[in-house]
């Protein structure tokens, strides 16, 4: 059988399938369905440093082969996290990496120190790419000046393995990963949703509360993988490709294009199962192509 | 338009408890739909080991649903959600009141109260007669009143309006669409009553994964497919 | 029934219906299907000063509810337009605009100069958003001062209507939209295509003989009909909406989001009458929602 | 896996005149498929005002259209692209080539030149016999030579290398993978046969519009979906 495991920053994931953030609950709502401690990793919910409601109902629409939403960053808190929902999720045999936002670099930051206390946390992910907040959220991830500020003080105080999640809303992602390589992320995933929009026509009104919303789904695949692709030529530290993945294919043709690890999101609304089904097909895929480890194909294009 | 699906595992396996209230998540495998459609249980036969949906035709993935043929497959997640509960007093009055296709998951609860010892009404509301759904299944479970909006069937008006709320109750359970269900609730409000509405809210993942059903409660936004889809009206800040 | 005629600078369109450049040919290929003097006008085929091969084999392939195209400006130079295709399709009664590409400035102010001396050509659109060309093209399309030189350029040539059309693969869209307003367009067009990619994974090559391509379909509807909503707010002049119209509602909803016109263009592969439907949907909708001229819907939201 | 499909107008409309060579653009309504899919025209036959396809399952699209029912119906236009031509001199040796499923559009072109007078032979090639289609069909029409890889019908090889290619061939038409017609081209050319291939390059509008399916020519990049999808060897850069 073929070597799986990848390496992100101190990280050494079994496979390189992770969940995204914000489209696996904390990982539970899934035990039906999988077995967690299968998965390279999962990634949870974006944590803030106070407790958020979100925005008003409604925060989602379907659209061609893809979804807007616009949930807003609803969490309860970084300490009511640490307090009542990490005791009970913890113990999955598989990298619990949790998903950092904020408005302010303060918030980032204070976030980041209260969960480096945690054992079974080794990494975080700092989302510097939500459309669906107000102040903060994507400013810090369409400007290279934003994301070296933001990752320069969560470095400053975060010691494990600090992941950070652009924004696809850019002329130029290949130099805002640059600008978070040089402040010392050791890791970039990409991308996080589009910002986009739906009306409805005969109600003469917006589908969404918040009037625009962040795209997902396989709808923005291409242009993930076009991203994945362009970041990856254009830094040392490994991606994580992510973007409108629903299977073990689409999952290999973002490792081609140059990402270390995936992470799967809408799909998990589709068939709750995914996660496993992308972990055999690559351990198929690299038995019909005679490949030893995964870390092979990594950007061979 | 409307039908329903009878459907049985294919793999033949059991199926699980299910409660009264929950719903399932149904791919609808049609251009142009991306994403599970939620579908309330409409009713359970465990002695055949199928459930059934009942459907109205709103889009894309309700016609695929309606045009499929016996023997079909579908992919389908089940049980989901919160049910509503059956443990009011014995000996109370209770009303299920239901709009439109939002009648679909009163014919299991029905069923259910009446197992544990219960005297089960129903109020059906519709526009029209011809839009009353499941009556004959409905009146194998207890007494049904009809409110129609043209009067063609029951008594005319809104299900508000209807004699059988002018007597005492003690219960109300209550699907249908939202202006009807707060209408309900107002009422219910107002007399004291105990109730329970099953809403609606658009769903992606239908497991509580995603944050995209919220309903604005007393609680702050909670999700309607695990926390719901069945409510106490206490909570909503209707 | 309802007056659909809208105004695009010195254009007065019958209907807001065009179509979209690169997707509809010279129009000619269309006439079995359609009745292209119901159109409220045709935008055709990139042109270049000269002669153009396009890229390699292959060009094109589909993508979740889109398709990626490199066809990169294939064209026989506009020389060769005005002699030899421009005679043979003049005649319609629907406004011919023309679509100018070029790799340096030089080359559009020329291209548009010659056109201008066309009886039949009130309008051209200006692409300085081609993601498919190696030089020019959409560097132009990606900075307010590109943008800005182009038009500034092109506008001293050119005395009749002038549109120019944007790149979506920008962070903001707005700005550009305003650079080419403040040197005079008289209307811009958006979007073109959305930069993306797609892997073979079993031939572990890329798709496309260029790797990366062109983005096209109900996939970017979304976005681009959040585009068009942020640029309608943010200039005076009369935008131009397009990216994955499928059928009517959807040209109504990018008339709601600020669009005076609409242009359809990868919908004409389906369904070539597609464009025929939409204008009959437009009547329809004015007609189910009392609209007595369909300029009252434009920007609605 | 392979499957003819039997189409008539569903409106009643008689059929256009069909040229062999030319192709229909299919509309497979299914999840995921997005383009038309371009697909030859087997066979025509006027007086029933039908059209065959011949289909082989390459991904989802043909896998739905191999799914269709009886009385089913698809989206299609057609005809599209130029034919073969059928102008040979009376009384040459003709000789129609495919590989696999691209022996689709040789039973209509065959049919055509039996039709002006013409004795037509064919060249049919698969990996195994069982990948051999319509050879019944064939037979009507003219002689059959079958090359098979493993043997298993017919003479064990290439089409190239069959021995009906030894004597003297006045035209060549072909149409199958890629590397086969660069193979028969190459045969053809050495030989002064003329030689016409049926290309399939990916198509997006099938009607010369997007300038998707261009290939390098003598001319420079041209449309396979207007100026083919058949063209003379000469004019390739094969
Ligand atoms: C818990 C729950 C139980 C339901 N039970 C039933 C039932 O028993 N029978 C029945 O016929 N319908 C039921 N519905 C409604 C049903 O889910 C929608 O009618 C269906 O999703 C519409 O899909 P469509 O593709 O046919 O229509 P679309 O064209 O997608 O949409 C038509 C309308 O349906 C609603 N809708 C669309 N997608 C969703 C979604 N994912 N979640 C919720 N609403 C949506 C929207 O209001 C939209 O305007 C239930 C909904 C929920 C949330
Ligand atoms: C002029 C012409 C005539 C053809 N005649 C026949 C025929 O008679 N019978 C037959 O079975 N097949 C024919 N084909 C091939 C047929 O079009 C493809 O097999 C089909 O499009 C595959 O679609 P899919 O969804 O099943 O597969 P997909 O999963 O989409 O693709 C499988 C493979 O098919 C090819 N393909 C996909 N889309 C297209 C497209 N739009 N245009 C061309 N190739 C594509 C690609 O090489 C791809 O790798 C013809 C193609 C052309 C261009
Ligand atoms: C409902 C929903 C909620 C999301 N919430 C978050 C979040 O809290 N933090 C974050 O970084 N990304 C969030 N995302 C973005 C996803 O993690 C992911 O970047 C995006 O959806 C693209 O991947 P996909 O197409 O596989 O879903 C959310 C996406 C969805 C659909
Ligand atoms: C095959 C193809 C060729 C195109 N060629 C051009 C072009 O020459 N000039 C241009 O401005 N846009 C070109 N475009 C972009 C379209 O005009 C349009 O902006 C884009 O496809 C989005 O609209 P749609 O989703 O309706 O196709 C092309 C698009 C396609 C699919
Ligand atoms: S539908 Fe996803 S949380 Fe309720
Ligand atoms: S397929 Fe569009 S030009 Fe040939």
């Amino acid at each position: 059988m073929a070597k799986l495991s990848v390496n992100i920053g101190s990280l050494s994931l079994k496979n390189p399938v992770l969940t995204a953030s914000g489209t696996f609950g904390y990982g539970e709502e899934f035990t039906p369905f999988i077995d967690l401690n299968r998965l390279g990793g999962y990634i949870i919910k974006g944590t803030t440093l106070e407790h958020r409601e979100g925005n008003p109902y409604p925060r989602m629409v379907e659209t061609p082969s893809g979804m807007l939403n616009a949930v807003g960053l609803q969490n309860k808190g970084v300490d009511y996290f640490i307090n009542n929902i990490y005791p009970r999720i913890k113990e999955y045999d598989s990298e619990l990496i949790v998903n950092v936002s904020g408005a302010k670099v303060e918030d980032y930051v204070e976030t980041a120190r209260r969960l480096s206390s945690l054992d079974k946390v080794n990494a975080i992910e700092v989302n510097i790419s939500c459309p669906n907040v107000k102040e903060g959220g994507m400013a810090f991830g369409t400007t290279t000046k934003g994301a070296a500020e933001v990752t320069k003080a969560i470095r400053s105080v975060y010691p494990k393995t600090l992941i950070v999640k652009l924004s696809p809303n850019v002329t130029s992602i290949a130099d805002i990963a640059k600008a978070a390589e040089a402040e010392g992320a050791d890791s970039v995933s990409l991308i996080n949703t589009i910002m986009g929009m739906s009306i409805d026509v005969e109600r003469r009104r917006p589908h969404l509360s918040t009037i625009t919303g962040g795209l997902s789904g396989p709808a923005v695949r291409p242009v993930a993988v076009r991203m994945v692709w362009q970041v990856a030529k254009a830094v040392k530290i490994p991606v994580i490709g992510l973007g409108g993945i629903m299977n073990g294919r689409d999952a290999i043709e973002f490792m081609l294009a140059g990402a270390t690890a995936v992470e799967i999101g809408t799909a998990n609304f589709i068939d709750p199962a995914v996660t496993m089904k992308v972990i055999d097909y690559m351990e198929d895929y690299c038995s019909r192509h005679g490949i030893n480890d995964i870390n092979e194909i990594i950007g061979e294009i | 338009m409307y039908s329903r699906l009878t459907l049985a595992p294919a793999d033949g396996s059991k199926l699980p408890e299910i409660l009264p209230g929950q719903f399932v998540q149904v791919a609808a495998e049609t251009p142009g739909v991306f994403l599970r459609r939620p579908i309330s249980i409409n009713d359970v036969d465990y002695d055949k080991n199928t459930i059934d949906l009942l459907i109205r035709k709103a889009g894309t993935g309700t016609a695929a649903l309606l045009s499929l043929k016996e023997n079909d497959t579908v992919n389908i997640l089940l049980p989901l959600g919160n049910g509503f509960s059956t443990t009011a007093e014995p000996a109370s009055r209770l009303m299920l009141i239901g709009g439109g296709v939002g009648v679909a998951p009163l014919l299991y609860l029905g069923r259910k109260l009446k197992e544990t010892g219960h005297c089960v009404e129903f109020l059906l509301g519709a526009r029209s007669g011809a839009d009353i759904l499941e009556m004959e299944q409905f009146e194998e479970v207890g007494r049904v009143h009809i409110s129609t909006e043209d009067g063609s069937l029951g008594e005319k008006g809104l299900v508000t309006q209807h004699s059988a709320l002018n007597e005492n109750i003690d219960n109300i359970y209550c699907c249908g669409p939202a202006p009807m269900m707060k209408a309900v609730a107002h009422i219910a409000k107002e007399r004291n009553i105990e109730c329970e509405v099953s809403l609606e809210n658009m769903m992606a993942c239908g497991l509580g994964a995603c944050l995209c059903c919220v309903e604005n409660t007393v609680k702050g936004n909670v999700c309607v497919c695990t926390e719901g889809p069945v409510f106490n009206i206490n909570l909503l800040n209707w």
